[in-house]
């Protein structure tokens, strides 16, 4: 149980910055904004919507954010370059970026992906993936952020969040997206939160309480009422209609995005990071080409030292 | 007379926008041929007269035919030397001679053969290379009547040719332009302000009045072509001349200048 | 038919040729292809629903838009008037130029939210960023092409360089200028809203139309996308027309491009 | 000091300046932001290291610049030529041309890439859209900017509209012309680098430069974030290097831009 | 002589870039008040030797003073009317002939007052609110004139201002010139092709002679002034013109014009 603070103690200001405009994904951090549980670890947190131009990491890297959400994998490769900047947290126990496919796709398997052309963001680590594990070549289109050229071709194949864009698609009057998952390929990439390392010295106590909330509000969130969430990210961004929300919602609890997939998975995993799976991951990277070998171990890149014990 | 004039004012009134009157009420009747002088004060509006026939300003009111029909439709080949020369600064001076031709299609030798002899008439056949920002005053409207003769038109307007030029230049470009009249029969408007000049080469002899413009008086000058220096010489001519100058005299003693100040 | 008349009927005429083009194309395509067209009509339906939030954007994009171009203006009469001393200046300053105006956005954004900030400030520069070539460029080539004999005149009567540039060399570049001008009407609003959607932040005041856009286009509202594109252009009219108004006021008493036939 | 002296001495002070500058910005700033200016040398060292896939990326852009560049300067002729022909015309026409430039990217490259397909088409397309339109609008105004004397002079030859066209509006909007063509220039890399991550395409040898930009941008590879930058700037250089060489070819014997005092 | 010459030529040569000599070691000393006449044949050098003394031009060989300086120096104060008529085409008249004294800071009262002056003598008071393009070609020459007088220099350059002027305007403007020389000592080169208008206004008579330019004779004008009309009728004027016409007729043939061909 969170200590409460001293009613004399001013509130630690912490903000973050999202890596989109607020949408469900941020679910756990609205539900412990909206809660007042942040308020309640002694904290003063603000909530940056973010977007294409967030900047996520060289924001947090340069202190202008306290605490960012990213993907762990593109994290890793900006640590690999230097980036002042340590993963503390899971948002999901594995990145919801996905290849979205037409329901009546013959692609069925990664395997089908080979000479296709996937409308994807260039910098996507695992198309590079893919194409290695798989000896695929497949070609790739720019994504903006859009399912225009999804929905206007229909033998598309396009990176998608696999929380949000099918709504969008099924809302365009498309059917509901198959999904080629990441984690199927095995490649284990998280959705995380970063801090930079100065921030991590010299707040830890900051960082555990936020921890603890931002759980709380996860937990809160997907086993309780959203709706306190939900009417605070529908205020953030006026697009988030309540359809879209439960959408996005039942898909994060489907997936068991933020609980874990794996067999140990479970609310006591919610925010958790693996070592493990941080040591896979660079190696994957290594072996790709694009993190330098021996230039980032899992300790330089992540942190469980604010996790809850 | 049974020859149709080839260009015919007739009560023709021109102004600019809602400014003052220009010509009034001009009338005026050219026989194909004629090699019409046209004087006046500055600003009477003898270059608005030639940018009438040419049809490059339309008449505010009245008739203005050219070969029978209004300017704009006149079938009748033109050519005009600007009061100011205006010459291509994108083309040498043997260019600048040689585009209306091309504009028509000549062959390039032909071309070059007229464009040679009309550059040896006005004396610059050395500075065809050159362009117009390297010519002289002069040397620029010499480009610009050498031009024009190139053309060999039916009707040629000529504002100015020789304002730029010593004396002797223009005796010698004024005996070529009675040369070139006797082979070719084209009629000429030709504005000076050189009484004597324009008794030297003209038939008639337009004076103008000024504010509104109007032709004042018609001189007709009956001494026989060709002319030669020894009309310069003439009793006829120096009492032709005379009597012109008095003539503008007087025209610009009634012509009520900057009297609206 | 009166010229008046026609001066009204061809645009109008035009303008339904280029509506009825696009209905044309709209059930031309594939019936799965045709939202990437949506109808004037949905547009302008969309305009409707959305008129609130779309108000909101515009408003914050004209500011960045606006900021941008005046920015981009003074910056660029400055400029010019350095880069029409001599070639040797032009040659020295022209590539660092260039290179500001060919430095991707993206190479820039990061350092620009992260030192100006983002929202309107880092709208504002981008927008001053896409703007000011083509005017530095206009008013260069307008301040250097002055007539010769003009240059002369003004240097026999022993006038400072102050007073060349202000009474002869100024006037005397305004059609380039104000060529460049137009250009620099379009491209600000453009501007704004790439500034927007790269360097705009949601915070506040919910983003300018560069946001709209980019959620309108994730969330495939096309409809919606087309009317934010088309209260884009609206904005860059109204720019442009200011534009040729304060250029017919400057040019057309002298400049032969507003020359007519005298009547 | 000669003159010839003073014509490389002042650019390369100028270049030492902006170096110099640049490290002391780079130095100036908190060490947490430096990464995000990446010294000369870093720029460099990242240029060499990563000298071969820039060189793939380059040559995809360039491709697609100077395809989407040649377009527009044929476009902009075609359509300036049209835009000439009176201001009925331009009333008519010139609201749909500044719809073009003002409606975003982010709207037409899904209509694009559907239609024409991603990759060289797409970029070619869209660079062409960023170029085209400072071009059309300088070619017009040159050719409606002619001296009115001249003009006259063309009517009473009774030429036709197309020799007027060839033999005296050409001509004589050549310094605009060749105004336009200097910022297309500049504008053709940096439009296909966007059209490239808009809607370039990996196939064959992985994309241009644009490419290039997204993914060290996204990896934090800031100085070779940079030298892609410095790369496109290259090709703007060639590209203008080549419109100022035709721009001298054509102008230098009689335009005042290129006149020099006597000697 | 005591007084030092305004602008003296001490073996001018000039030619441009690689072209041919146009100037060629040319010597001459102007003192203070002279009227120098120039003329000669076209293309001579007339205008080249006004634009060496008004600085716009550097000379090739030889030394030039003006003021005992160079022209580029100096401080005397010059007003140059161009052989083309030079208006800034978005100021109206007015505020063309206003110009030059706004740039020296001459407050606009005593600004209009000159201004009104000098459009006065020129006759175009009623003109000062036209743009130059809605000028004939005459009227461009008169205000560009007036410009130059309203700046009472201390050297006047005019190079063919009357040209396009008829006689009687060119008459009036001669008298008005001479009426002007008698408040203000300015030192006058006047670039024309009438010898009678150059006997009428100078002391002084240049003939050049073309290819290369050179001062072919100097007449001494020794007419008293005042010259009015009756200077026209008298014997000397006569002489004088018709001994430079012959002088300027035979330079122009010694003049190898066109020869290069
Ligand atoms: N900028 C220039 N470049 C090359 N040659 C030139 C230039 N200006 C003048 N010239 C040449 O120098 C010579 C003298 O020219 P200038 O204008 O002085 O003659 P001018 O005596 O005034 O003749 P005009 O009576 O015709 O005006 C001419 O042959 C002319 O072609
Ligand atoms: N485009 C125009 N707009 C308004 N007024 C004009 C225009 N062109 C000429 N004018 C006026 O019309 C009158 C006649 O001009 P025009 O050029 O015909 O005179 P001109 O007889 O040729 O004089 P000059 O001997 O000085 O050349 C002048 O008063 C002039 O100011
Ligand atoms: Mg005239
Ligand atoms: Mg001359």
């Amino acid at each position: 149980c969170p200590t409460a603070p001293a009613a004399d103690q001013p509130l630690a200001k912490i903000t973050v910055q999202l890596d989109w405009i607020a949408e469900p994904e941020h679910g756990g951090f609205y539900q412990a904004q909206a809660r007042g549980f942040f308020r309640d670890a002694g904290l003063d947190v603000t909530l940056l919507p973010g977007g294409p131009g967030a900047f996520v990491m060289p924001s947090v890297a340069t202190g202008k954010a306290d605490v960012g959400q990213a993907d762990s994998t593109n994290a890793l490769l900006q640590q690999g370059e230097g980036l002042p900047v340590i993963q503390f947290a899971a948002v999901f126990q594995d990145d919801p970026s996905g290849i979205l496919i037409h329901a009546d796709s013959p692609v069925r398997t990664f395997a089908d992906l080979q000479g296709k052309t996937i409308i994807a963001r260039p910098e996507w680590a695992f198309l590079k993936f893919l194409q290695k594990k798989y000896a695929l070549t497949f070609n790739v289109v720019p994504q903006n952020f859009s399912v225009a050229a999804f929905l206007g071709n229909k033998s598309a194949l396009q990176q998608g969040y696999f929380i949000a864009e099918p709504f969008h698609i099924v809302q365009a009057g498309g059917k509901m997206p198959r999904f080629l998952a990441t984690w199927d390929a095995g490649f284990r990439s998280y959705a995380v939160l970063v801090t930079n390392t100065k921030f991590a010295r010299e707040h830890p106590a900051e960082l555990r309480a936020f921890v603890r909330a931002y759980v709380r509000g996860w937990r809160d969130y997907l086993e309780g009422d959203p709706t306190p969430a939900h009417a605070a990210l529908k205020k953030a961004n006026p697009g988030n209609t309540d359809e879209f929300m439960m959408f996005s919602r039942k898909m994060l609890l489907d997936e068991k995005l933020v609980t874990g997939r794996d067999s140990n998975g479970g609310p006591q995993l919610i925010g958790r990071l693996d070592p493990a799976r941080y040591a896979t991951q660079i190696s994957q990277l290594e072996d790709l080409g694009i993190l330098k070998k021996s230039k980032l171990t899992p300790a330089q890149a992540m942190t469980t030292e604010f996790l809850p014990r | 007379m049974s020859v149709p004039p080839i260009v015919e004012f007739h009560e023709v009134t021109k102004r600019f926008g809602d400014g003052p009157l220009v010509l009034d009420r001009l009338s005026l009747a050219a026989q194909p041929g004629d090699f019409l002088a046209v004087i006046g004060p500055s600003g009477c509006g003898k270059s608005t007269l030639l940018r009438l026939i040419a049809g490059l300003s339309p008449v505010t009111a009245g008739r203005l035919t050219v070969d029978d029909l209004t300017p704009a439709d006149a079938a009748a080949e033109l050519a005009f030397v600007f009061q100011e020369p205006t010459l291509l600064p994108w083309l040498t001076v043997a260019e600048n001679v040689e585009l209306a031709q091309k504009l028509r299609g000549t062959p390039a030798a032909a071309r070059a053969a007229t464009r040679q002899g009309a550059l040896d008439l006005v004396r610059l056949a050395d500075r065809g290379g050159a362009y117009p920002r390297q010519l002289s005053g002069g040397q620029k409207m010499r480009v610009s009547l050498a031009r024009a003769l190139s053309l060999s038109p039916k009707i040629l307007l000529l504002d100015e040719p020789f304002g730029a030029l010593d004396e002797m230049t223009r005796e010698h470009l004024n005996e070529e332009l009675l040369a070139i009249r006797e082979q070719k029969a084209w009629t000429a408007f030709f504005v000076t302000h050189s009484v004597s000049e324009a008794v030297f080469l003209s038939n008639r002899i337009l004076v103008m009045s000024a504010n509104p413009g109007r032709i004042h008086t018609e001189i007709r000058v009956d001494l026989p072509y060709p002319r030669t220096n020894d009309t310069r010489l003439s009793r006829a001519y120096h009492d032709l001349v005379a009597a012109g100058s008095r003539l503008l005299r007087s025209v610009e003693e009634i012509s009520p200048v900057a009297s609206r100040a | 038919m009166s010229r008046k008349f026609l001066n009204v009927l061809l645009p109008a005429a035009t303008g339904a040729l280029v509506i009825a083009l696009w209905y044309g194309v709209h059930f031309w395509l594939a019936a799965e292809m045709r939202f990437l067209l949506p109808t004037p009509d949905a547009i302008l339906a969309a305009l409707r629903d959305n008129g609130d939030a779309l108000w909101r954007a515009a408003l914050n994009t004209t500011a960045g838009a606006l900021l941008g171009f005046l920015l981009a203006v003074v910056v660029s009469i400055a400029l010019g008037l350095g880069l029409s001393l001599s070639s040797l200046v032009r040659a020295s300053l022209y590539p660092y130029l260039m290179i500001l105006q060919m430095t991707p956005i993206i190479v820039i954004a990061p350092i620009l939210v992260l030192w100006v900030g983002p929202g309107l400030r880092s709208v504002t520069v981008i927008t001053f960023l896409i703007c000011f070539f083509p005017l530095v460029v206009n008013t260069t080539q307008g301040l250097i092409s002055t007539d010769r004999h003009l240059v002369e005149l003004f240097r026999m009567w022993r006038a400072t360089r102050g007073q060349q540039l202000l009474h002869l060399r100024v006037p005397a570049a305004l059609p380039y200028f104000f060529t460049g001008l137009r250009i620099a009407a379009t491209l600000a609003p453009i501007g704004a809203l790439v500034g927007d959607y790269t360097a705009g932040s949601s915070a506040g005041d919910g983003g300018g139309l560069g946001f709209s856009a980019l959620i309108y286009s994730s969330q495939a509202k096309y409809p919606a996308l087309f009317a934010t594109a088309a209260v884009t252009c609206l904005l860059g009219f109204i720019f442009t027309a200011a534009v040729l108004a304060l250029s017919w006021l400057a040019l057309h008493k002298w400049h032969d491009s507003y020359e007519r036939a005298d009547k």
